[in-house]
């Protein structure tokens, strides 16, 4: 019995391989249904639905990584979202890129006051996002005025970013989505701080006996975890066109959240690698594209990331079965 | 610990004896409820109470939940009751919720007037409806829209709002009848009615995968603006607006870039600002007593000419819809 | 091995004669307290933001507004105590709703209606049970995953149309009346009442204290640890599926939206009462009193038309002061 | 094997001045003056919170003296953190490994080690070929690229030692190296250590094991109570003083003289198993009896008590309580016949750290408090009071939080907690595990009335002396299985090691807990 069980741990442990050949069934069950899912039409369609989870979901699987959550992402995209568009709207002069600057500094503010709350309160990252992520959407009403910036005041050029751009005709959103996970990838896997982040949640008591700052670094991680959501926030505005103070971003943070726990990511911190999450961030986004071309109603989407959350939750646990652990322990100080 | 719930009690009693008298009223108060907040639509309705109520001299306010969920809007009702308002205009979230709280107001006097959407089958629950056109004639003029657009030939596609959303339904009925019914469109085949929940995400997915499965496709009517403008940008993107005629229902500040870049070529809704406008001057007029609230009656707004009370007390702004292209959306701001 | 562990273990017996702090000062630093506190200064703060506020019969009227809030927040502060917590109580009051919606259209009839939706509730709190009793799985990240489940089968199940045409002898709990007091005002008096001798002085009551500050403890106590959450939580699902029905009641009508983002308003009402996050400590009475400050600031800004983005921010606002002040307290009072 | 040679006359590498340490405004290390030279193995004794581990983390900047020195070289030099600790050459290698279980052996090796920036790349090449060279030095063999998770603790052990060993530290301190280590890896360790001794380097042994100390060391340092009592080479004292030293008096003074007879059996377990832990395990234990649980750690003596107490119940095998067949899947129903477990770990499985001392008593018995379902508060206060008198509890209030108690009056409450609940078996896992020397002759004597009173008592614990004192009957385990029942008159100190040590010479059962 042993024996099995570690095979099919090996294989979970996997879990990259695991969730491309989970890709690649899904693929073709969608297509033997519905052969035009197979063109490379559906390819261009999930690469432009996914560009921001991606972005995002690098963020959120360093905060996993460290032992932390953030649940204020979508509230984050929206507001750096809708501040960008602000700056636009109210600087017409001003070229595409300081949109990016600002969303993603904005970002890094929220993330970092996050952050802040987390350590020096010494208070459970869930609780304290989840007040956050009344609290951005809160502030950002407030600062917008609850107003739409509307499609004429984004630059052309941001917008041209979601459409082919020369490269291949690859869309520069999907471009700088892939190019922000190769980057995470060198940080996480190449650096001496990406290293202390997977030490800091793989044993947060010892880290410091290791010479490990762990406040500075958690700071860091949510910072981090900040500027990634302004980044998908000047995306969402490339690629929506507009930013609604009450639609957008509303409900991101389980899409990503979703998306980083199918990648493998663990929830006990420690456990996250890159293709894992674009692999999962992958599947996600062909999940909801199948769903329309499947005349599946769009209600169900949430059913099912919802079922995905539990059942990743739950493989989890069978590769990472951590014995007497207490239940609790994992959400005390 | 009850012991200090009745301390709560006596001090609640106490600040309550304190309390206000009622409010000597000097003009007609009228406030308007809208769906939620950051929603673009209400701007422009919202200005056209305003400059109503400057004219004829009464205090108007704007109020909105932060989501359009179906129980949102009832504290807020419930708050204009006890300020003692005399007015609610309402654009409900909800077609059957809102029964009890809204007779609760119109048992203490105030008059309520669902704006800009009816709360079709309870219709018992408010005075009037004040509604931007005839909702009947809706989905055979989008038709008529689109059939121009493509010759009147070819497959075509709806992308509306949620599967229960009333008013789109409603028109979507109208198109299919005109589909059906009327030869002009005999060459035109609608075929899928799809939802995006009036979500941008899910609104550009259902749009997208509508160009995938659907090679043919020449045209999508979106009746709602957030679909509008999600299938406008897929067709931007996927550099098919030569092949697929992108309309529907959308606001001009929304679609200005699409027009713009020729995306696309026209689209219609009718004017939110007359809806607030009308409001006022209908419910000054009532409570004055120069109106009278009954079927078949007429009353003028200035602007907007000789306005005639409908069926069910339903109110229309304007007759038919009003379409925006190359040539008048700059006249548009909203 | 800790140093703190060293010096408990090796305390010299002089040291035990630690003079406990003076009765006076445990009552004041009592997180209720501290409610109570703010609970007279918002009344007077709404009173003094709009004429309109100040008046008993509006104020238990908008209480109906938040009652099915307030009613989970009871149970909610109970599993809070006891180490967990259930982020999925609006979405179960989502989809009880739903299906109790659904039954009734079915031709199920009120009653049999209300057993579907009953029924479906103890299953969902089973269910999240399941998850963190035996596949040991922490709840805070369980019940994510739970509300976003849940509230896509109601989805899934309802559509997005308003199901409404209930017999009228089933809606408008919120307009009937005791005595000039709406009876969700009455039934939450008693169900706090209920609670609090329940978890005040009951056996199990105090278990679930003593489970929240040392759950492997408690186990070694011969407390059945694992009986008593499944309980709470399949009390969570008992009480959402109840709240959901109410809310059918008062709005003659269910949609799969129904109390979306509630989960919110519960915690910060939980939290607003002085509950510790961490478990073991809290109170019926600092929820009861919680659910009226939530109410009295909520209704002062919405009757001052404060607009709402203000609102959401102070409401934000309020859930992180209140967890970091309740958390500063109890460290506080700790040793 | 090689006697350890005396005193290598080495040159001073480290020595502590008034050393002192206080928590919380106790002192729990007072003045202690202590050089170690280089090349020398160097002991530390004495008793659980004598003071020698405090010690241990004053000198690798775990802890911060109160007051005191040190210097290394001659030179003062303060250790604020252990990271400072490691640049300065000091290691300690702590009892459970540290380690993070999700990266891999080789980085765990270099991790805290490494300087530079922190956004430089991580050399991967060289830190898995430095990790293999550094497993080959130490003749070990065990994979570096995988994660650590996967590791034995004797492996994680020895991941500590290479650790300790590339870093290149002059002083390594070991706490407890050897308890959970089979004999032939206790062997290589200790090969090892003696090499490093030879390369100059000092080595601080902390043990409870005479017999290593013996073997290995080269001086010894006892302390007991937070003082330094001796200082001195090992061949200069024998086993006998050495433990009068740790425990200041003579062990006979405890012995349990049995007064009344011993009864029927209370306690029957037969064919216990579960699978990993431990298995085939028959016992009894008699009315009136007091029998002793012995085995080194990892052996599956706690594992064996938690399952007769449901707490994580056996696979297969019975266990009668009076006679009575039963299948304890909870401790409640363990309670319910008659049984009570004072656990191993008090701060985390004994007490409610932050109830008050009140509800902790009575956290047993919800019953006798509240016999309706609701508790009455003057029974309980009753009960309560009565059990902190005949305990001899020393407190402030009974609504004082249990915390702020001292270990020894923390553990009388837990047991006065199991008196109320009139138990005819009483399991004791390490009882007086972090008690004052004066509360444990206290405890022994508690001990001993328990039995007196007709009580079956099952008493687990390290401290070998203290079994032999007190029990009836030792059993012995070794690798989850019972390997010896000795009667008063069979148990010696070398008879009980001889049985506890593995014969298999595969790895010890890794802790569960």
């Amino acid at each position: 019995m042993n024996r099995i069980t570690g095979v099919i741990g090996a294989l979970l442990r996997r879990r990259a391989a695991g969730i491309a050949v989970m890709l690649l069934i899904f693929s073709l069950v969608v297509g033997l249904i519905q052969p035009r899912f197979l063109t490379p039409d559906t390819l261009r369609i999930v690469m432009l639905a996914i560009p921001l989870i991606m972005v995002a979901a690098m963020g959120q699987m360093m905060v996993l990584v460290s032992r932390h959550v953030d649940l204020s992402m979508g509230s984050m995209l929206g507001f750096t979202a809708i501040v960008a568009g602000m700056v636009f709207r109210d600087f017409p002069d001003v070229p595409w890129w300081v949109g990016f600057i600002v969303a993603i500094s904005t970002g890094a503010v929220l993330g970092l006051f996050n952050g802040l709350v987390v350590t020096i309160f010494k208070l459970p990252s869930i609780i304290v996002t989840l007040g956050t992520l009344s609290l951005f959407r809160g502030v950002l009403f407030l600062i917008s005025d609850a107003r739409q910036v509307d499609p004429q005041f984004i630059p052309s050029a941001l917008i041209q970013m979601s459409q082919t751009s020369p490269v291949f005709g690859i869309p520069g959103i999907v471009l700088i989505a892939f190019g922000v996970a190769f980057l995470t990838y060198l940080f996480l896997d190449h650096t001496r701080l990406g290293r202390q982040i997977y030490a800091i949640g793989s044993n947060p008591a010892a880290a410091p006996l290791r010479g490990i700052r762990v406040v500075p670094v958690t700071l860091l991680v949510f910072t981090l975890s900040g500027a990634l959501s302004g980044l998908a926030g000047i995306m969402y505005a490339s690629r929506f066109g507009y930013v609604n103070p009450s639609i957008t971003g509303v409900g991101f943070e389980f899409t990503v959240i979703a998306a980083v726990v199918i990648g493998g990511a663990s929830i006990n911190g420690g456990v996250g690698t890159v293709l894992g999450t674009v692999l999962g961030v992958i599947l996600l986004g062909t999940v909801s594209v199948a769903l329309p071309i499947l005349a599946v109603s769009a209600f169900w989407q949430d059913a099912i990331f919802g079922a995905v959350i539990v059942i990743a939750l739950l493989i989890d646990r069978s590769v990472r079965e951590r014995g007497a652990r207490s239940v609790v322990a994992g959400h005390r100080p | 610990m009850f012991r200090k719930s009745l301390v709560f009690g006596l001090a609640l009693g106490v600040s309550m004896a304190s309390g206000a008298a009622a409010f000597a009223q000097e003009s007609l108060s009228i406030v308007f409820v809208g769906k939620n907040t950051g929603n673009p639509y209400f701007d422009s309705l919202v200005q056209g109470f305003e400059d109503a109520c400057d004219v004829l001299g009464c205090e108007f306010e704007f109020v909105a939940p932060a989501t359009a969920e179906a129980t949102s809007q009832i504290p807020f009702i419930t708050a204009q009751i006890q300020r003692r308002v005399d007015v609610i205009a309402i654009s409900p979230n909800s077609p059957d919720a809102l029964n009890q709280v809204l007779d609760r107001a119109r048992q203490r006097g105030i008059l309520v007037l669902s704006v800009n959407g009816d709360i079709t089958g309870s219709e018992e629950f408010r005075d009037a409806a004040i509604l931007p056109t005839d909702f009947e004639k809706v989905g055979s003029d989008q038709v008529e829209m689109l059939g121009s657009l493509i010759n009147y030939e070819g497959e075509i596609a709806i992308l509306s709002a949620t599967t229960e959303a009333p008013d789109q339904n409603k028109w979507i009925v109208g198109m299919n009848e005109a589909l059906e019914n009327n030869p002009k469109y005999a060459k035109m085949t609608l075929v899928a009615t799809v939802y995006g929940d009036d979500q941008p995400e899910k609104s550009t997915t259902e749009a997208e995968a509508l160009l995938s499965t659907y090679p043919n496709l020449r045209g999508i009517i979106s009746p709602t603006t957030v679909g509008i403008a999600a299938s406008a940008q897929v067709v931007q993107s996927a550099n098919k607006a030569d092949q697929v005629k992108v309309t529907g229902l959308g606001t001009p500040n929304q679609m200005r870039p699409f027009i713009k870049d020729g995306t696309v070529e026209a689209f219609q809704l009718w004017s939110p600002y007359n809806e607030g406008w009308l409001a006022s001057y209908f419910a000054v007029g009532l409570k004055a007593g120069t109106i009278v609230n009954e079927v078949g009656a007429t009353f003028e707004v200035p602007n907007l000419g000789t306005i005639t009370i409908n069926e069910l007390n339903s109110i229309n702004t304007q007759a038919g819809l009003t379409t925006f292209n190359a040539d008048n959306i700059d006249d548009f701001n909203f | 091995m800790s140093g703190a562990e060293d010096a408990t273990t090796r305390t010299p017996p002089a040291a035990d004669a630690a003079t406990p702090r003076p009765r006076w000062q445990v009552i004041l630093v009592r997180p209720e307290t501290v409610t109570f506190l703010f609970l007279i200064v918002a009344t007077i703060g709404a009173s003094w933001l709009s004429p309109f506020f100040a008046d008993v019969r509006y104020i238990l009227e908008s209480f109906t507004f938040y009652f099915e809030f307030a009613i989970v927040a009871l149970i909610l502060t109970m599993v809070i105590i006891s180490g967990e917590i259930d982020l999925s109580a609006a979405s179960m009051m989502a989809l009880s709703a739903s299906l109790f919606g659904v039954a009734y259209q079915a031709g199920l009839g009120i009653p049999g209606a209300m057993a579907v939706s009953l029924l479906s509730g103890v299953l969902m709190g089973a269910f999240n049970g399941f998850l963190v009793i035996n596949m040991k799985l922490p709840s805070i990240i369980v019940t994510i995953g739970t509300l976003t489940l849940f509230r896509g089968l109601a989805q899934v199940i309802a559509g997005d149309k308003s199901i409404g045409k209930f017999p009228a002898w089933f809606i408008g709990i919120d307009y009937r009346f005791v005595f000039d007091v709406p009876i969700p005002v009455i039934v939450f008096l008693i169900v706090s009442l209920i609670l609090g001798i329940f978890l005040g002085t009951s056996a199990i009551g105090r278990q679930i204290y003593q489970i929240g500050t040392s759950p492997i403890a408690a186990r070694h106590a011969g407390i059945r640890v694992n009986r008593i959450k499944y309980g709470l939580f399949i009390a969570m699902g008992l009480v959402s599926s109840i709240a959901g029905l109410l809310a059918a009641s008062r709005l003659a009508s269910v949609r799969y939206d129904l109390a979306t983002g509630g989960e919110l308003q519960m915690v910060l009402i939980v939290m607003l009462g002085g509950t510790y996050i961490f478990g073991g400590r809290g109170t019926i009475l600092g929820t009861f009193l919680a659910a009226w400050l939530l109410v009295v600031i909520a209704t002062g800004m919405t009757v001052a038309n404060i607009p709402i983005n203000a609102q959401l921010t102070v409401l934000g606002l309020l859930l992180i002061v209140s967890i970091i002040a309740t958390n500063a307290i109890h460290v506080r009072t700790q040793r | 094997m090689e006697t350890a040679t005396t005193s290598s006359a080495g040159e001073t590498v480290i020595s502590a001045r008034g050393i002192s340490k206080q928590f919380a405004g106790i002192e729990v290390l007072r003045d202690v003056d202590l050089d170690f030279r280089a090349g020398e193995i160097h002991a530390l004794v004495g008793e659980n919170g004598a003071g020698k581990s405090t010690f241990a983390k004053i000198l690798s900047g775990v802890h911060r003296p109160t007051r005191g020195t040190l210097a290394l070289r001659g030179e003062l030099v303060e250790v604020p953190n252990p990271l400072t600790a490691q640049r300065l050459g000091i290691t300690l290698i702590h009892q459970e490994p540290v380690s993070f279980p999700d990266l891999s052996v080789a980085e765990n090796l270099v991790l805290g080690r490494d300087q530079g920036s922190v956004l430089g790349r991580v050399p991967w090449a060289k830190i898995t070929r430095d990790a293999r060279e550094s497993m080959d030095q130490l003749g070990i063999n065990i994979k570096v690229n995988v994660p650590m998770r996967g590791l034995s603790i004797a492996d994680q052990q020895m991941v500590e030692i290479a650790r300790a060993l590339a870093s290149d530290s002059r002083l390594i301190i070991m706490d407890e190296p050897t308890a959970p280590l089979t004999p032939i890896e206790v062997e290589t360790l200790f090969k090892i250590v003696r090499r490093l001794r030879d390369e100059g380097r000092t080595i601080i042994f902390i043990s409870h094991r005479l017999e290593e100390v013996r073997a290995l060391c080269d001086r010894i340092t006892v302390f007991r109570d937070g003082n330094l009592v001796h200082t001195g080479d090992v061949a200069a004292v024998d086993d006998e003083e050495i433990i009068r030293l740790m425990i200041g008096r003579s062990l006979k003074e405890y012995i349990h003289k049995r007064r009344t007879e011993i009864g029927e059996v209370a306690l029957e377990v037969k064919d216990l198993c579960l699978p990993g832990l431990f298995s085939d395990i028959s016992f009894e234990v008699r009315k009136g009896e007091i029998v002793g649980l012995a085995g080194l750690v990892g052996a599956g003596r706690t594992d064996v008590a938690r399952a007769i107490f449901g707490i994580t119940p056996a696979h297969s095998g019975t266990i009668a309580v009076n006679g009575k067949d039963i299948g304890v899947a909870e401790p409640t129903e363990a309670i319910a016949l008659g049984l009570a477990f004072v656990p191993e770990d008090r701060a985390a499985a004994g007490i409610f750290q932050s109830l008050s001392v009140e509800h902790n008593i009575t956290a047993a018995v919800p019953g006798r408090i509240a016999p309706r379902g609701f508790i009455r508060h003057a029974l309980e206060r009753a009960l309560a009071n009565e059990a902190v008198q005949k305990m001899r509890i020393r407190l402030a209030s009974l609504r004082q939080p249990i915390g702020e108690l001292s270990g020894g009056n923390q553990q009388k409450s837990i047991l006065a907690r199991w008196l109320l609940t009139d138990p005819s078996v009483l399991i004791m896992d390490e009882p007086t595990r972090g008690i004052d020397v004066g509360v444990k002759s206290e405890f022994y004597d508690m001990i001993g009335e328990l039995a007196e009173s007709g009580r079956a008592i099952l008493l687990i614990s390290s401290e070998l002396p203290e079994l032999l004192a007190l029990c009836d009957r030792i059993l012995v385990m070794s690798e989850g299985r019972l390997t010896a029942d000795l009667s008063r008159a069979e148990a010696t100190q070398e008879n009980v090691m001889r049985e506890a040590v593995p014969k298999s010479g595969v790895h010890s059962p890794t802790v569960a807990a």
